[in-house]
C-alpha cells in the first residue's frame, strides 16, 4: 500500500485534538485582525497514528539492521537513556526558570562536563554547541576570539587536509578565515612535513580529524601539534571519530587545543534522522577564556549559570552560540551512556569498535580492495579497484546491499581514495551478525567479479522505492506539496 | 556488559583472524606517551540500569517540573500539552535510529515527513518554501542574516529592540565574526520603534519579531514595503509558533524570510534543547538558503518519491563555498513538529491559539487588578510585560519560594540596560488553569 | 533477512544486564542445592533489541493496517491510555499495599465501576475477570451461586443459540452446567418461540450475545429475556459486541442479570497479540450479592477492599476468580478512554461503529453475497455463496486481502452460515480508508469471478511466510525449542 | 472528537449509500423502550487529554509507589527491575495494537516470541512444553487441578498449607463448582507439613508451592515419587519465578506440572495486573493442556514457521467439550517475560537470583537482630516470615504511616485461622539497598 502525503489526507471537520473552549471571547490583538484560515489538513488520531507509523515502516534502522555507515557511527541507542531523558524533572524545565529551581540540571550539565573533561584530560568544556558542525564553530571562534586578544588577528589562515569532513572548511569560511589544503600521503595520512610547508605567522589553526577520515590514527598528530603551536597556530581536533579512542588516548596528550564531540556518536544519543546532535568542545587553557555563554559554575550557593558577560569574572566569552543552554534532552541521555559503560566499559568501547573493524577488514581484504595497508581504527576503508573492469560502480554495489537487509555503508568519502567505501561496524555489533555481514559482502564480491552487472544496476529490488531520480529532484526542485488546482 | 556483545571468545577468534595478538597492537599508530595503559583514572566503572536511573532520578527530582507548578516562564520557550501518540511515535526505532536519509530507498520514511514538514512550515509561515529545520530558533536567525547577506551582497543589519537578546547575541556572534555590521535597537518595550527610517542602500536585512520579546503585536506590512524598496530584506522572528494559528503569517505581511523556534508545537521545554528552528522563505532564494531540504522526485518505476536535494549548497560537496555549516540539524525534533501539528490540523492550531490568547486576557486582566502592577501591552498574543512596583527578579525569586514560577524578569535578558528592572514577561498557555492564574494574582499581592 | 530464535543466537559470556555482586555469599536454601545451570540463552541488549523489533515487522497491527476482524473489535488504541496507565502511581503499587496508601487506585476502581454500571443501567459489577471468558465464568458462578441460595441446583441446563462465541458453551461446560443449543432462525436471530420451547425448570440460564455474532441485534431480546425470567432462569449476555451499542441502549433496560465487558473492545485496551484482556461483569440485583471477592466499597475512611467473605456484610460472594484484584493496567486504560469520550462521544462511537458497518454493507452487498436482509449492527456477515464456483475458498480469499495489505476479516464464524466472512470494521476508521477497502474488495471479488483462481491460491505471496501447513503442526506438534544434537 | 474520523460529511454520504436518513434507522431492531434518545444521563462529556491526564494523575498520586519508599511487600508479587527496552518494545504497534494471531502469514512477530516463550518457560521449569500463557498464577493453578482430573479421572485434590490462600481460594471456587473434592491443608508456617500420607487411589492431584508462602524450601522428590507410585499427579506452584535461576527446578523433582506466576519477569506490580501464568507440563499430557499453544511447522516454500496449534482442544472448535474456556490470555505480559528474560539471559538470571537471596539472608540477619522478632525459616529465596511480638497488622499499618513498606500481615492472608496474627511475610529484592533495609529494621524497632 501507497501512503499519500498527510496533505492529502486532509479531511475538513476531522479533528486529533480535543479542546475547551476559549475562557473569553475577548481579544487584545492590538490591532491585528486575526488569521483567516492556515491550510492545514484535518485528521483525527487514529489516522496520525497510522500515517506514521506505516512511514516509519519505510526506514532502516540500527535497531533493525547492521548500519555500517562509516564516519556516521551508527551504533545501539540504550532505551535506558530515552527513559531517563523523559523525566519530568529534565524534560519539564524552562531554561529561564530561577536558577534555585533547576540545580539538578545544572548539577548534571556540571558532572557531564565532568566527565567530558576527564575523558579528553582537558582543562575545559563549552557545552552549548547544537551538534558537530556548531561545536567546529564554537572552536574556531574562540580560536578567533584567543588570536585577537593576542593582537594577531592577522591570521587567517586555517589548515584543512583534503581528507577532511566538509564541516571544516565551511566552518573554516564561516568565520571569516581563508581555507588552506594539506595534501593526504600515499599512506592515508598527514605528514608533519605536508603541514610544516605550510605554516606561517598568518596561520590561525589546524584542523585535524582523528583518527581520520580514512579510519587512521595520524602517527605524527604529536609533532604536528607541536609544529602548529611553535608556529603560533592552535590546534583543532575535529573529534567525529573520537569513538574510535575513547577511554585508551587522552586528546590533551595530543596537544589538542579545541575538540568537539559528537555526544550523537561517541556517546550514543540517537541520531534520529539527521538530528538532534549536541557537540560540546573541550578546551585547552589557552582557548579556555573564551568559551561562549552560557556556562555553569558552581559556588556557595549551589550552581548558576553564567549568561552575561559581565557576570563572568576573568573569562572573556566571545558571546552566544545557541537560544539557551544546550541540548539538555542529549546531555541527559549522554551521561547515562557514561554512567552505564564507565570508565571501564568506555575504554572496551573503543577496543571493541576497532576490533569490529579490523575484522571486517581482515576478512574483506582478499575480496574488497583495501586503500590502506595495516590496520585501521574504527572503520575499515575499502576502495573501487576491486570493481574495476565489472561495470559495477560503487553505488550499484551499495544498492544491492540493501536487497540483503544491509544498510550500505559510506560511499564516495572520503575524497582521497577513488570509489570510497567506509565501514564501520561500531562495537555493538556482534560477531555472528558480522560474520554474516561478510558472507553477504563477499558473495556480492564474487557476484559482481562474476559478471552480474545487471543484478547490481537493477538494484534495489526489495525496497518500496526503486532508485530515485535525484538529478531531476535537483533541476526542477520540488520542495512542499502544493494543492492541485481543482 | 550489556551494550557490548563481543565475548572474550569471540575477541580471542577475531584477533586470531586479524593476525594480531592482542587489540593493543590495532593501535600501533598511537604515540607511545599517549597510550593509556588502563582504565581512565577519575571516574567510577560501569554500573546497572536501576543504579543509573536512580542516580538521574535524583537530579531530576532537584528541579521544579514546570506541570507541578503554576508556571508562567516563556520568552522564547514555552509549555505546551504535547499528546502522548507524539512521543510514542517517535519512540519507534525505525525514527530514533535512523540516519540522515543518504540512502533514499530505505529511508523514505524520515524523508516523507521531511517533506511534510517542510510543508507544514510553509504554510503555517505563508512563505514559498521551507527547510528540513536548523537547530533552533536563534541560529536560524544568524543564518538567515548571513543568507540575506549572500542573497543582496550587503554588510549590514538592523535588529529590532523587540528581538529576544539571545537571539540578537547570537547573531552577533556569529555575523559578527564575518565581519558583519550589526545594529541592535534599544529594547522596544514600549512598542514605540521605527525601524523603516533607519533602511539605506548599504543595509542588507532589519530582523523583526512577533510576536515581540514584549509579547507586542505589529502589522509589518508597511516595514516590508519599504525595505523592499531600498533592496533590503526582512527577516521575521516567532519565537512562539503557536501564534500562527491567531495572528497574520508573517509571509501575508511580505517577509522575506521567516524563522521560528518550533518548540512550542510537539516539543518539550527540555531546559533549553534539543528545539528546532524553522526556516522559510520565497522561491526565489532557495539556492541560497542553508540547511537540507528534501525535495520530490520520481523513482525508477516512476513512483513519486523524496530525496535530499540541492546539496550543492552544502557543505559535504560545496565545503567552503557552502551556504552553511550545518550538517545534523533537528529532525526528530522536527518529527514530533510535524506529528503533533498534524494532529492539531486546522482547526486545532486555530482553536489552540485562540485557548492561549484568551488565557492571556484573562490573566492581563487579573494582573492588572493587583495594587500596583500594570499591563504595558496594547496587544499580545500569550505573552506580556508587567510593569511591578519593585525590582522583577526578587519579586521572581519569591514567588518561586512559593513554588510559583512566574515569568522572566526583564534584566534578566538585559541586565546591561537602564530602567527595565520592574518589568516582567509573563506566558500563559493551555496548560494554565483558572486556579492556576489566580495563584499567580494572589501570589503577587502577596509579595509586592 | 531470516530471523533466527532468540535460543539461535546464544552466545555464551554476552549479557543484556549488568548486575552488581550479591551483598553477601552466605545462602540459607534449607538444605536444597543450588540449580547448577538453567540452560537460557545469553545477548547483549543490542540484539535482544534488535531482535524483537525485527520480529515485531513480521506483525499486521491495526496501527498499521485495516484489521477488520469481526468480533475481534480491532479499534484504535489511544496512545494516552498507554501514558496514564504507566503512571508509577498505578503501576508501580503492589496489591497487597495498606490500603491506605493506595486510595487513589481504589478509588479508579470505583469510579471505573460507576461509569460501568451507569452505561449498562446495571445495579453492580464484578472487576476481577482477567478477560472475556473469565467474565462469563464470573456470571455463569454467580448464577450457579444464585441457584444454589434459593435452593434450585437442579437447574443445570444452559440454552445457548448455535451463533454463540464458543466461549459460551465452553464456560458454561466449566461450570458444571449441561449445554442446549438453540437453532438460529433464517434471519440469523433468535426467537422467542425457540427459546420458550426449550424452557423448563431444569434450565439455569440463557446465554445470548446482542447484538449476536451474525451483527444483528437480537429484536426479541425483552421477550427472551422475559420469558427466561418468567420460567425461573437467568439472562446471561455474551457482551462482547456490547461496543455496537454503547451509549445507545442500556443492556438493564433489555433485561440482562449478568453481562461481561471486554474493556480491550469496546473501550479499547490494546489486545497485545492475545491478552492481557479485562472482563468486568455487571450483573443485576438479583445476582449482585453473589459477585466474587475482593471488591472495593467506600466508608467513612475512604475506599476500603473486601477481601474476605466474613467482612462482606450482607453479600454472599461465590468465592475469588483471580490471584489479586483485577487487570488495574487495563482498568487505568479503559476509564481514559471514557473520560476521553464522555457519554456524548461513547453514543457516537457506537452510532459510527454502526455506520461504517452498515457502508461496508451496503458498498459489497452487490459483489458479495450478504447473508441477511437489512441493516447490520457492527460487523456486516457475507458468506461463501458469492465465490461459488469460482474455486476460490474463504481462506483463499481472505489471503488474497494480505497481499493487497489488509488484514483479513473473520472467516467460517459465525457456524450459522456457509464460508462466513465478517467485518467489523469499527468507528476509528476513516470513510477515506473504507472507500479504498472497499475498492480492494470489489477488485477481488470481480477477479474471482473473472476465474483467476490459482492468484487466490498462492495468496498471499508478499508476506515472510506462505501459507503454513497447519496440519503438520497438529499431527506432531512441536511446542518448543530443542538444542540440536552437537 | 480526537478518536472518531467520520465527519458529519462523511455521515451523510455514507448514509445515503447506505439508503437511510439517519442512524438511528440502523437501529431498528433495537426495543423502543430500550432506545435513549440521547447520550446517557449522570456521566459527564468527553475531556481533551490534558484534562483526563490531570485526572489520572491526581489519582494516581494518592498512592505510594514502591519505588519511592523502603519495600518489602510480596506474597505473589514482586518488585524487580525492569529494563528500560522491555516497555518501549512493547509499546510498539506491531505487538501492541495486534490481534491473536489467527493469520499466521501476517503474525509471525507474535508467533515466534511465543515459541521462545514456551521454551524459556519450559527450560525455566524443567519440563517438557509450555503453553502460550494463562490470566495469572492462581487461574493457572485451578486449570492445572481441571487438567490433572481430565488426565486422571479422579475428583480429588490436596492443596498444601505453604499454598498461597488466592490461590487456594482460586481453587476453590473454580473446581468447586465442577464438584470437585478439595482438601486444603491448615497453613504450615512451620514447614511442617507431610503429603504423602495424604494421597490414595481418590486423589486427582496435589499442590505445592515452592517458595511456600511462608517463604519454606521442600525437596519434593519424595513427594513426586510417593505421588506417581499412586497415580497422583503433582501440581508445583511457583509464585516467584525469579527463584528459579538459583533453586532446583519442580521439573528435576518430578513435578507433572508446573504453574508459575510470571510477573516478577518483565512485569510491574500494576496493582495486581495484568500479570501472567505460566503453565508447564510433560510431553504426555500436552493434549489435555488448557490454553493457546504455538508450534512450529513450515510454509508453502518449506521454511520454518509458527502458527497456533493444537486448537482442537479449544473453545472456539471443542466449545462445550474445551478442556478451558480460555481464549484471551496474557499475550503482552508474556512478550514483556520473553525480552527480560532474555536480557537477563543464563547468567543474568542466575545472578539477580543470588544477588535476591543475599539481600534476603542479610535483612534476615538485620531483622533477627531486632529485639523480639525472630525468623520462622530455616531456608528461604527472597521471602520470609517472622514473628513479631504484636499484632503483624498494626506494625505494618505503623510503618506504613512512616512511609515504610514492611511486608504483608498473614492475617491478611488468613483471617480465619488462628495464632498467626504475630506473623509477618517480609520480601526482599534486588531494588532494596542496604539502607532500605536498615530503615525497616530501625522502624520495626521504633514501632515495637
Amino acid at each position: 500500500q501507497e501512503e499519500a502525503l498527510i496533505f492529502e489526507l486532509d479531511n475538513p471537520g476531522a479533528i486529533g485534538v480535543d479542546l475547551d473552549e476559549p475562557v473569553t471571547a475577548a481579544t487584545r490583538l492590538g490591532g491585528l485582525s486575526p488569521r483567516a484560515g492556515v491550510g492545514l489538513p484535518s485528521l483525527a488520531e487514529p489516522d496520525v497514528v497510522r500515517h506514521y507509523t506505516r512511514l516509519s515502516q519505510k526506514n532502516f534502522a540500527i535497531d533493525t539492521t547492521l548500519y555500517p555507515l562509516g564516519s556516521c557511527t551508527m551504533k545501539h541507542n540504550p532505551r535506558l537513556n530515552e527513559k531517563v531523558a523523559r523525566l519530568p524533572g529534565f524534560s519539564d524545565i524552562h531554561p529561564m526558570q530561577p536558577v534555585e529551581t533547576v540545580q539538578g540540571a545544572l548539577e548534571l550539565i556540571d558532572q557531564l562536563a565532568h566527565w567530558l573533561k576527564t575523558l579528553t584530560g582537558m582543562p575545559a568544556v563549552a557545552m552549548s554547541p547544537g551538534a558537530g558542525a556548531h561545536g567546529e564553530l564554537c572552536g574556531l571562534m574562540a580560536i578567533h576570539a584567543a588570536l585577537e586578544a593576542r593582537g594577531e588577528s592577522r591570521r587567517r589562515r586555517v589548515l584543512v587536509p583534503e581528507s577532511a569532513h566538509g564541516t571544516n572548511p565551511a566552518t573554516a569560511a564561516f568565520c571569516g578565515f581563508t581555507v588552506d589544503t594539506i595534501p593526504t600521503e600515499d599512506n592515508g595520512r598527514v605528514s608533519v612535513e605536508a603541514v610544516k610547508a605550510k605554516l606561517g605567522d598568518d596561520v590561525a589553526c589546524i584542523m585535524l580529524t582523528n583518527p581520520n577520515t580514512c579510519g587512521l590514527f595520524e602517527p605524527q598528530i604529536r609533532e604536528i601539534a607541536d609544529a602548529v603551536h611553535a608556529a603560533g597556530g592552535y590546534f583543532y581536533c575535529d573529534g567525529a571519530n573520537y569513538n574510535a579512542i575513547v577511554g585508551r588516548v587522552r586528546p590533551a596528550d595530543l596537544g589538542v587545543d579545541a575538540m568537539h564531540i559528537n555526544l550523537h556518536k561517541t556517546f550514543s544519543t540517537p541520531h534520529g534522522g539527521g538530528g538532534p546532535g549536541s557537540g560540546p568542545v573541550v578546551l585547552s587553557d589557552a582557548l579556555a577564556p573564551f568559551a561562549p555563554l552560557p556556562f555553569v559554575v558552581h559556588g556557595k550557593d549551589g550552581f548558576t549559570l553564567v549568561e552575561h558577560a559581565r557576570d563572568a569574572g576573568e573569562a572573556r566569552p566571545f558571546g552566544r552560540l545557541k537560544g539557551f543552554h544546550g541540548q539538555m534532552g542529549m546531555f541527559v541521555r549522554a551521561l547515562a551512556y557514561m554512567l552505564s559503560h564507565g570508565a571501564d566499559g568506555l575504554r572496551q568501547v573503543s577496543s571493541d569498535a576497532v576490533l569490529n573493524a579490523n575484522y571486517v577488514l581482515a576478512s574483506l581484504k582478499d575480496v574488497m580492495s583495501a586503500s590502506f595497508e595495516g590496520p585501521c581504527m574504527h572503520e575499515a576503508l575499502f576502495d573501487d579497484r576491486f570493481l574495476k573492469g565489472t561495470g559495477v560502480t560503487p553505488l550499484d554495489f551499495a544498492k544491492a546491499m540493501i536487497d540483503e537487509g544491509y544498510h550500505p555503508m559510506t560511499m564516495y568519502f572520503p575524497l582521497v581514495v577513488h570509489g570510497a567505501l567506509l565501514i564501520e561496524p561500531t562495537e555493538t555489533e556482534s560477531k555472528r551478525t558480522l560474520d554474516l555481514f561478510i558472507g553477504t559482502m563477499r558473495h556480492l564480491a564474487a557476484k559482481a567479479r562474476a559478471g552480474d552487472q545487471t543484478h547490481f544496476q537493477a538494484s534495489p529490488r526489495l525496497t518500496p522505492r526503486k532508485r530515485l531520480d535525484e538529478t531531476q529532484a535537483a533541476r526542477k526542485p520540488v520542495l512542499r506539496w502544493t494543492r492541485p488546482a481543482a | 556488559m550489556r551494550y557490548l556483545p563481543l565475548t572474550d571468545a569471540d575477541r580471542a577468534a577475531m584477533l586470531s583472524t586479524i593476525g594480531v595478538d592482542s587489540v593493543d597492537a590495532l593501535f600501533r599508530d598511537v604515540p607511545d606517551h599517549a597510550r593509556l595503559p588502563g582504565k581512565i583514572a577519575g571516574l567510577p566503572d560501569h554500573k546497572g540500569e536501576l543504579e543509573v536511573e536512580r542516580h538521574l532520578s535524583r537530579l531530576a527530582a532537584r528541579n521544579v517540573a514546570a506541570s507541578t507548578v503554576p508556571f508562567f516562564v516563556g520568552a522564547g520557550a514555552y509549555k505546551h500539552h504535547v499528546p502522548a501518540s507524539v512521543d510514542q511515535i517517535l519512540l519507534r526505532g525505525e525514527f530514533l535510529t535512523s540516519y540522515t536519509p543518504y540512502q533514499p530507498e530505505v529511508t523514505q520514511g524520515t524523508l516523507q515527513y521531511l517533506f511534510e514538514f517542510q510543508t507544514q512550515v510553509a504554510v503555517l509561515t505563508g512563505m514559498d518554501v521551507a527547510n528540513a529545520s536548523m537547530y533552533d530558533g536563534a541560529t536560524g536567525t544568524a543564518e538567515a542574516v548571513l543568507m540575506a547577506a549572500r542573497v543582496n551582497k550587503r554588510n549590514k543589519v538592523i535588529l529590532s529592540g523587540g528581538l529576544h537578546p539571545h537571539y540578537r547575541e547570537v547573531v552577533e556572534t556569529t555575523c559578527g565574526v564575518m565581519g558583519m555590521d550589526i545594529r541592535a535597537q534599544a529594547p522596544d518595550w514600549k512598542n514605540a520603534e521605527e525601524l523603516s527610517a533607519l533602511l539605506d542602500a548599504e543595509t542588507s536585512a532589519v530582523v523583526v519579531q512577533t510576536p515581540s520579546l514584549f509579547g507586542h503585536l505589529r502589522d509589518f506590512t508597511a516595514l516590508c514595503e519599504a525595505a523592499h524598496a531600498k533592496g533590503v530584506m526582512v527577516i521575521v522572528v516567532v519565537t512562539e509558533v503557536v501564534s500562527l494559528g491567531l495572528l497574520p503569517s508573517p509571509g501575508s505581511m511580505g517577509a522575506d524570510i521567516v524563522v521560528c523556534e518550533g518548540q512550542s508545537i510537539g516539543n518539550g521545554l527540555n531546559f533549553g534543547g534539543p528545539y528546532v528552528g524553522l526556516f522559510a522563505t520565497r522561491d526565489k532564494f532557495v539556492r541560497q538558503m542553508p540547511g537540507r531540504l528534501c525535495g520530490q522526485t520520481v523513482d525508477a518505476d516512476g513512483k513519486r518519491g523524496f530525496v535530499l536535494t540541492l546539496s550543492t549548497r552544502e557543505q559535504h560537496i560545496r565545503r567552503e563555498k557552502a551556504t552553511s555549516n550545518i550538517c545534523t540539524n533537528s529532525g526528530l525534533c522536527a518529527l514530533a513538529f510535524t506529528i503533533h501539528l498534524s494532529l492539531l490540523g486546522e482547526q486545532g492550531l486555530v482553536q489552540l491559539a485562540r485557548i492561549n490568547h484568551a488565557n492571556a486576557v484573562m490573566l492581563a486582566d487579573k494582573l492588572s487588578a493587583v495594587k500596583g502592577v500594570s499591563v504595558v501591552n496594547d496587544g499580545f498574543f500569550n505573552e506580556f510585560t508587567v510593569k511591578l512596583p519593585r525590582k522583577a527578579a526578587k519579586v521572581v525569586s519569591k514567588l518561586a519560594a512559593r513554588n510559583i514560577l512566574a515569568g522572566v524578569p526583564v534584566s534578566r535578558l538585559h541586565p546591561d540596560v537602564e530602567g527595565l528592572d520592574d518589568l516582567l514577561l509573563v506566558a500563559v498557555t493551555e496548560i494554565s488553569s483558572v486556579e492556576d492564574m489566580d495563584a499567580l494574582a494572589r501570589g503577587l499581592e502577596e509579595v509586592l
